[in-house]
């Protein structure tokens, strides 16, 4: 254990790595949903134009999708693109960008489509209303052919989604080929041109496999690394953190990379904490839309049906009291009860299950009991753990719901990101159009030239889940290969030498390595502080000051002044981590993608004076919703130049009738 | 629910350049020990228990144990992940064992159609490129406020 | 990293440790205050006696006082016993055994000028009225003699208590002798007479530096272990664990140790969670007390002087509107601030010193900053640290204040314990006195013969303090003399066997070698589960459903319900508890004390159906005190061989009038 | 805020067979590490920051940085713990340094008064062995109920 320390990972990190140095006219940084998308379409589009992917994992299992999903959550199919902007204005409080909303329901079914064509079994309904699953379901022929999904809610259709991301990344891989792909390369900077004001020139990042910094230079550029992750305490604080219910590796990267070269945030203060089942966050969705359970409270009581719950509803008319309850709000009847000691909430499944029971036979009730199942394996394996271990069978034991930590993320039910253009129609309001340096709209094009996002990544525009981050990964694949085009001449050049960066991006091995002799423990030093111990520096700051669930995400005018003090501290300290192998490496850039990301999210619940998402969060000084002077877009912008924030209103403008 | 490698049954991958898990974790938590030539988890405390590692061993020799934070001991849950479905085995810390079989795809490894003849033609258009060689409409709003 | 497997510890635990048979006539578990006063006063009246103390760790730094203290808060001085009693009884809401602080008020004196005479430095008033150090005020002669102490309170007197610990084991080490004290012995289990029921006979144990067990049989025995720390999960996570406010290695082994063979606990449902200086845990007394600071909320509110906070003290009466508001009602109000939107609480320590700084001079300024440093120097180092390194200098910066994670404990402001005998004075209810077996009433006995405690362990007796628990183990020391010389005849027979008792308590370390190298990484194995990993199961637990922080302290009867569930389940998972070596096999026998010690904690709010201290603890479903039904002791026993509890009410009986 | 040992310090307590810091850790945290004769802190997150270890090491090789939980790196206090007195140096993130004395003891270490010779008379009484001595009463309730 003591001397000589050593560093605990197998691939010890070297004080000068080699370096590595491309130029490709298109840069894909990310490898999820998103990523996958623009990587099928890209080349579609391309001529001579170079395109490379670079993502910190492998494709195949990379960013939320790793472990499969049970439902594509988006799907469009009879209804129209205008329901679907009412559905996801509603669930997001009235302020999102329907230019957005609008085009990504335009395009979302033809990913889907092409899902179920490369191998996605998509459940059908049978001719007599039977659900079949995804392989039975092929003889009712493709989606696209007209057969019917089976639907939990208006917009979800099911699926044995187990290999959903294999099936994806198959075919982004196939369509991009395998010498355009970098795998376990992080992403650390982006840097803009040394000479075009504002115009995007390039990344840097460093593999985790070898000791190797990359430089790529790139005509332009989508950032596409999902929401964030681990900003907040998780509910288990041992080896449980790693169980938090978006994936634990998605660290903000997107926000932080774009706005730290300038490029516009939108809605940062859009946090997302789902209801989920209690440690093995689990899924719930398909529990109530498809199998009809209701949520109890400690006294056994259905709470969302009681006068109390429909007054707070109509106190938030017209979102409460829309058709379906928004996701913030249907927390907020949780949190109510818990809060005046009316816990646990439990659902109901006993109940639930027995009443599916009664108009099935024993073949339908044991396939019924196979979906509940599935819908935890092919998403969520180790809730059905925790009932094995439990032993919960879901017909004879309830299990408890509680609300998670919070997530920043643009594609579920948040929509946190950055602003973008959106399609360059004449319905959609000037103000929603970027132009770019040639005077162009591009589609999802960030304030900053050439600079693109989607999934995750782009602002004001939640409810797009997986299917909708591909398709809209596919938009902005297109958009890029126009912007290349329409700027062949554009030769990006680096304002830092090779050497600034890798001083810059091997300064925390150097810091390990000038130091770690100093003491006998190879963590405990006070020259350096190791990613780990800032990881929980952030938490817990974030988790007791900036409505995490210590408050019950509650927070005051006060603690977001104490928070942003500790996150300016924390940003200090950083200069100080330390790395002694390359996945430590990769953890100390990750907390720092953190930091920035969550000092952003915070900055702007301090800057909107409302409380616009009761559920997600409550700003305890400005408790109530104030349409009057914050139905508006909070919009925020990190000047690299001056290394100063500013943070305003951009107005919402509607484009769908109610 | 970190997962962890059953000594006996790694082998290393055969020495192979990269080993199964380590290519495959998300979150870069695999790694081989290069004395004895087994893997181990180096980090279970970010481990996501996405069973990515568990499903692609080709020994089996990786499984998962429940969280120490909330999981009791004594149960168990195993994928058997073939060419067109996955066979969960679930065992209850009580005994009771259950065994789900759900497809996960339904086309053969390697040949999702990746379109790579198809060339788009409007790059003006808002059109994706199969959506363009579909003959697709985008649709506009019905009403506009 | 990888294998072979390693334990982490230096000491390796191997399979079969050598056994140690000792037997004495009294045995002193603990080296703590309690302990230490028990060693100093045995040998006093014993005559051929035998008597051996075994401390977990090394008497000169061991227990609560490790740090040291910068106050005694318990001296009597001018004051009566019967105002202390008032004092006591008012704080812990009525519900106290006024024979036993009555008889501790009566002799905690006499330890305080023992520790004076020691060497301990006590502060003095001048003559002047000025306050001097203790190296300064030697000149103004003893307490003993007549000097005046510097009070903070009614009942505290300030010292330089950096070495108290020391120079307190020094007098019992030296009044006992080296070869009657065994250092690095844990004792895990105690064991009854085989032949005389209810008889205490022995305890065992085993070194944590050589793989050696100790099996002790003893007459009489007095367990001391201090309370219980780390049952909660603590406000910090991380590295910061460490922190708790009670010194994290007391561990619940008197609670449990004695619970185990049958004796009676009372009160267990009294918690104490202190408010403290936020993250550090810095003591607040002198503050409020002797620098007469004034805590503020959110707005800037001095909080306590509101009309709000004084009509939630009247609803409390007579307590809360006593001269002393009680401790836990000062939490409440502090709880009542933050849940209603305007946290955080903040010491105003740059007024209070602006203040008390207009009538001083340089010099006197110059001290009174040094000695509200030294408050934290003496006993809580890192709050100093803390200052230091977020830049705070108590004249410039405020400090935030947060209340404490749960402890049980009987020798501070709570009084959790067993139930024992009070002096055998007539005044003294009969119903307060336990007799032995030959009919005798031995101050301080539990319900076990022979077994007595003393400190934190005494139940229904708060605010002894270090000085109140050093007095107390000195009273228990005498009866345990007077014990064993009226049992003189007695032959304590163990029922296990000496294979029996290793293979009890070396079971961690078999389970371990039995299992280890079935996995390449020697924490993660699904036959055995190390104890840090329990010791977060067990946090989790207590901290969402046994109204820990996570909830602002309110439980409800069905989260009870559900923590009681969990752990049943631990307890059962104990039996795959694993140790590699020394050190750890103290950690698992630890985490086993403490989930034993937590879950008499839980039963008896469970049993208690009203809130009796709120700020400590909400039992939401009974939200207020119930004096008709519960102004009562409640009571509990785990009977040893029906392996079952009993849960009961004693009557309260007033002894000191109002 | 857990204890570290400064490598070039630390001589092993040249060697004796028990280490001071190991010898005092209330928690058993202080172990040497045989092979180098250096000690460490075996459980930095179960340290309570009691300054036990750094006080007594001999050659002051000890020293505590704070919690990353909560402190920010840069500041340090350190006690030199003298016969009569203690003496610490505070040194703030800002560079400010404090420094603060205290007495810790008046009478010479070892020389605390046990009445080893004192032997109690009246095994029946209340009165401890030091009050018997003095001739103490135990006082009576003033009033009962
Ligand atoms: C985690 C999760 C997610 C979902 C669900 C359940 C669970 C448990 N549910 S349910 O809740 O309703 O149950 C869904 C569901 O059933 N149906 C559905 O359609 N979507 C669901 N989601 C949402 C979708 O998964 C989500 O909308 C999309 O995946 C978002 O796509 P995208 O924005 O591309 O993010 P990504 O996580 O897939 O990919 C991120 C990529 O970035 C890489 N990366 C990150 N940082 C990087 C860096 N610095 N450098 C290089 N690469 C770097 C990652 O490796 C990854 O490739
Ligand atoms: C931790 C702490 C405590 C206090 C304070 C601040 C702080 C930060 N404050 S302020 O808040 O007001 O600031 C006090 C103060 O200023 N003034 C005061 O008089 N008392 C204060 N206390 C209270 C007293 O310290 C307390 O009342 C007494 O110490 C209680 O004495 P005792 O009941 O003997 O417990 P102990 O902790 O001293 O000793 C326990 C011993 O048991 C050993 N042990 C434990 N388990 C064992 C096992 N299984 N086998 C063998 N040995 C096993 C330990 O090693 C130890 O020797
Ligand atoms: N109680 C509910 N009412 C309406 N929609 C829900 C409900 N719960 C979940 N959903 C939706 O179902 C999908 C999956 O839900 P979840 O499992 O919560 O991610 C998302 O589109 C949710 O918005
Ligand atoms: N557990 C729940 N919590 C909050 N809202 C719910 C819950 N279940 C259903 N709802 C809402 O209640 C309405 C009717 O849902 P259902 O009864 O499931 O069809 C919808 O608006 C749902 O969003
Ligand atoms: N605000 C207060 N009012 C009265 N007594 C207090 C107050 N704060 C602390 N005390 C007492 O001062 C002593 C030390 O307090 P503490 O530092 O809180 O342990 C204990 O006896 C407390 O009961
Ligand atoms: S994939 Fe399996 S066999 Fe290969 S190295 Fe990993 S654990 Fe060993
Ligand atoms: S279960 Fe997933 S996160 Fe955990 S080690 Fe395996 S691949 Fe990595
Ligand atoms: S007390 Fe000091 S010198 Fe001795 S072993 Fe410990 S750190 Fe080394
Ligand atoms: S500071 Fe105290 S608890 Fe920490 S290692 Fe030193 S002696 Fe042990
Ligand atoms: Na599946």
């Amino acid at each position: 254990m003591a001397l000589p320390n050593k560093p605990k990972g197998e691939l010890k990190a070297v004080r000068d790595p080699e370096v590595e140095e491309k130029e490709v006219d298109v840069l894909i940084v990310g490898g999820g949903m998103a990523a996958c998308g623009a990587a099928f379409e890209a080349k579609k589009w391309a001529d001579s134009e170079s395109v490379l992917l670079v993502d910190k994992a492998a494709l195949e299992r990379s960013g939320a999708v790793a472990q499969g999903l049970s439902a594509i959550n988006t799907y469009i199919g009879d209804n129209t693109p205008d329901d679907y902007v009412r559905m996801v204005r509603n669930d997001l409080m009235g302020i999102v960008r329907e230019d957005l909303i609008f085009d990504l329901g335009c395009h979302v079914d033809d990913s889907v489509h092409l899902f179920e064509e490369w191998g996605l079994p998509v459940w059908k309904k049978s001719p007599e209303g039977k659900n079949l699953d995804g392989k039975k379901g092929l003889k009712q022929g493709t989606l696209k052919s007209g057969a019917q999904p089976v639907r939990t809610g208006k917009w979800q259709i099911m699926i044995n989604g187990e290999s959903y991301k294999r099936i994806v990344a198959e075919a982004a891989k196939k369509a991009l080929g395998d010498d355009n792909i970098l795998e376990r390369v992080f992403i650390v900077e982006l840097l803009l041109d040394k000479n075009k004001e504002n115009q995007i020139a390039g990344a840097v990042g460093f593999s985790v496999r070898e000791n190797k910094v990359y430089i790529i230079k790139a005509k332009t550029m989508m950032v596409a690394c999902g929401g964030a992750v681990n900003i907040y305490q998780p509910r288990s604080v041992g080896e449980g953190k790693g169980r938090a219910w978006y994936p634990v590796w998605n660290s903000g990267s997107t926000y932080t990379l774009c706005m730290k070269v300038g490029a516009e945030l939108s809605m940062m203060e859009n946090r997302f904490t789902p209801a989920r089942f209690k440690d093995g966050y689990g899924p719930v969705g398909a529990w109530f839309l498809l199998f009809k359970a209701k949520a109890l409270n400690g006294l056994g009581e259905s709470y969302v049906a009681s006068d109390a719950a429909k007054k707070e509803l109509e106190f938030y008319a017209p979102y409460g009291t829309a058709a379906i309850t928004p996701t913030c709000l249907r927390n907020h009847l949780m949190l109510f009860e818990m809060k005046a000691g009316r816990g646990p909430i439990l659902m109901d499944t006993v109940t639930a299950l027995a009443e599916l029971g009664k108009s099935l036979d024993k073949k339908e009730l044991k396939h019924l009991e196979s979906e509940a199942w599935e819908d935890f394996l092919d998403m969520t394996c180790g809730q059905a753990n925790l009932w094995c271990a439990t032993n919960t069978e879901p017909e004879k034991k309830n299990s408890e719901l509680m609300p998670t930590e919070p997530y920043l993320l643009g594609s579920h039910s948040g929509c946190c990101g950055l602003w973008t253009s959106g399609p360059d129609y004449d319905w959609v309001p000037d103000s929603f159009k970027i132009k770019a340096d040639n005077g162009k709209v591009y589609n999802r094009m960030t304030t900053v030239n050439g600079l693109f996002t989607s999934g995750d990544g782009v602002g004001c525009s939640g409810h797009k889940f997986s299917s909708g981050s591909h398709a809209e990964g596919r938009m902005a694949a297109k958009q890029m290969v126009r912007y290349a085009k329409d700027h062949a001449d554009y030769s990006p050049e680096l304002a830092l030498s090779k050497d600034e960066i890798v001083d810059m991006v091997y300064k925390p091995v150097r810091t390990y390595l000038d130091n770690c002799e100093y003491t006998t423990a190879e963590d405990i030093n006070p020259n350096y502080l190791k990613p780990e111990g800032m990881m929980y520096r952030l938490m817990k700051a974030t988790h007791e000051y900036g409505a995490g669930t210590a408050t019950f995400y509650e927070t005051t005018s006060k603690n977001l002044e104490i928070v942003m003090d500790l996150l300016e501290v924390m940003r200090e300290d950083c200069e100080k981590l330390a790395a002694g192998d390359l996945h430590e490496l990769m953890r100390a850039w990750e907390i720092y993608h953190r930091i920035w990301t969550v000092e952003s999210h915070l900055r702007h619940i301090q800057f909107r004076k409302e409380t616009r998402y009761p559920g997600f969060y409550y700003q305890s000084d400005y408790p109530n919703q104030d349409d009057e002077n914050w139905f508006c877009f909070t919009n925020s912008k990190y000047d690299p130049k001056a290394q100063k924030w500013d943070t305003f209103k951009r107005d919402y403008v509607q484009i769908i009738p109610d | 629910m970190p997962s962890f490698v059953i000594t006996e049954k790694c082998d290393g991958c055969k020495g192979g350049d990269k080993t199964a898990c380590m290519y495959i974790c998300p979150n870069d938590l695999m790694v081989l020990e290069p004395n004895t030539m087994k893997a181990y988890n180096q980090e279970p405390d970010q481990c996501w228990e996405c069973f990515s590692c568990v499903k692609i061993c080709p020994t089996q020799a990786i499984e998962v144990r429940g969280y120490a934070d909330f999981v009791p001991l004594g149960s168990s849950i195993y994928p058997m992940l073939g060419t067109e479905d996955v066979m969960w085995t679930c065992k209850f810390r009580n005994g009771l064992v259950k065994r789900f079989k759900f497809p996960i795809r339904t086309t053969p490894e390697g040949e999702a159609n990746a379109y790579n003849d198809l060339k788009g033609k409007d790059l003006e258009s808002d059109l994706l490129s199969t959506e363009e060689a579909d003959g697709y409409q985008v649709p506009k709003p019905q009403a506009t406020v």
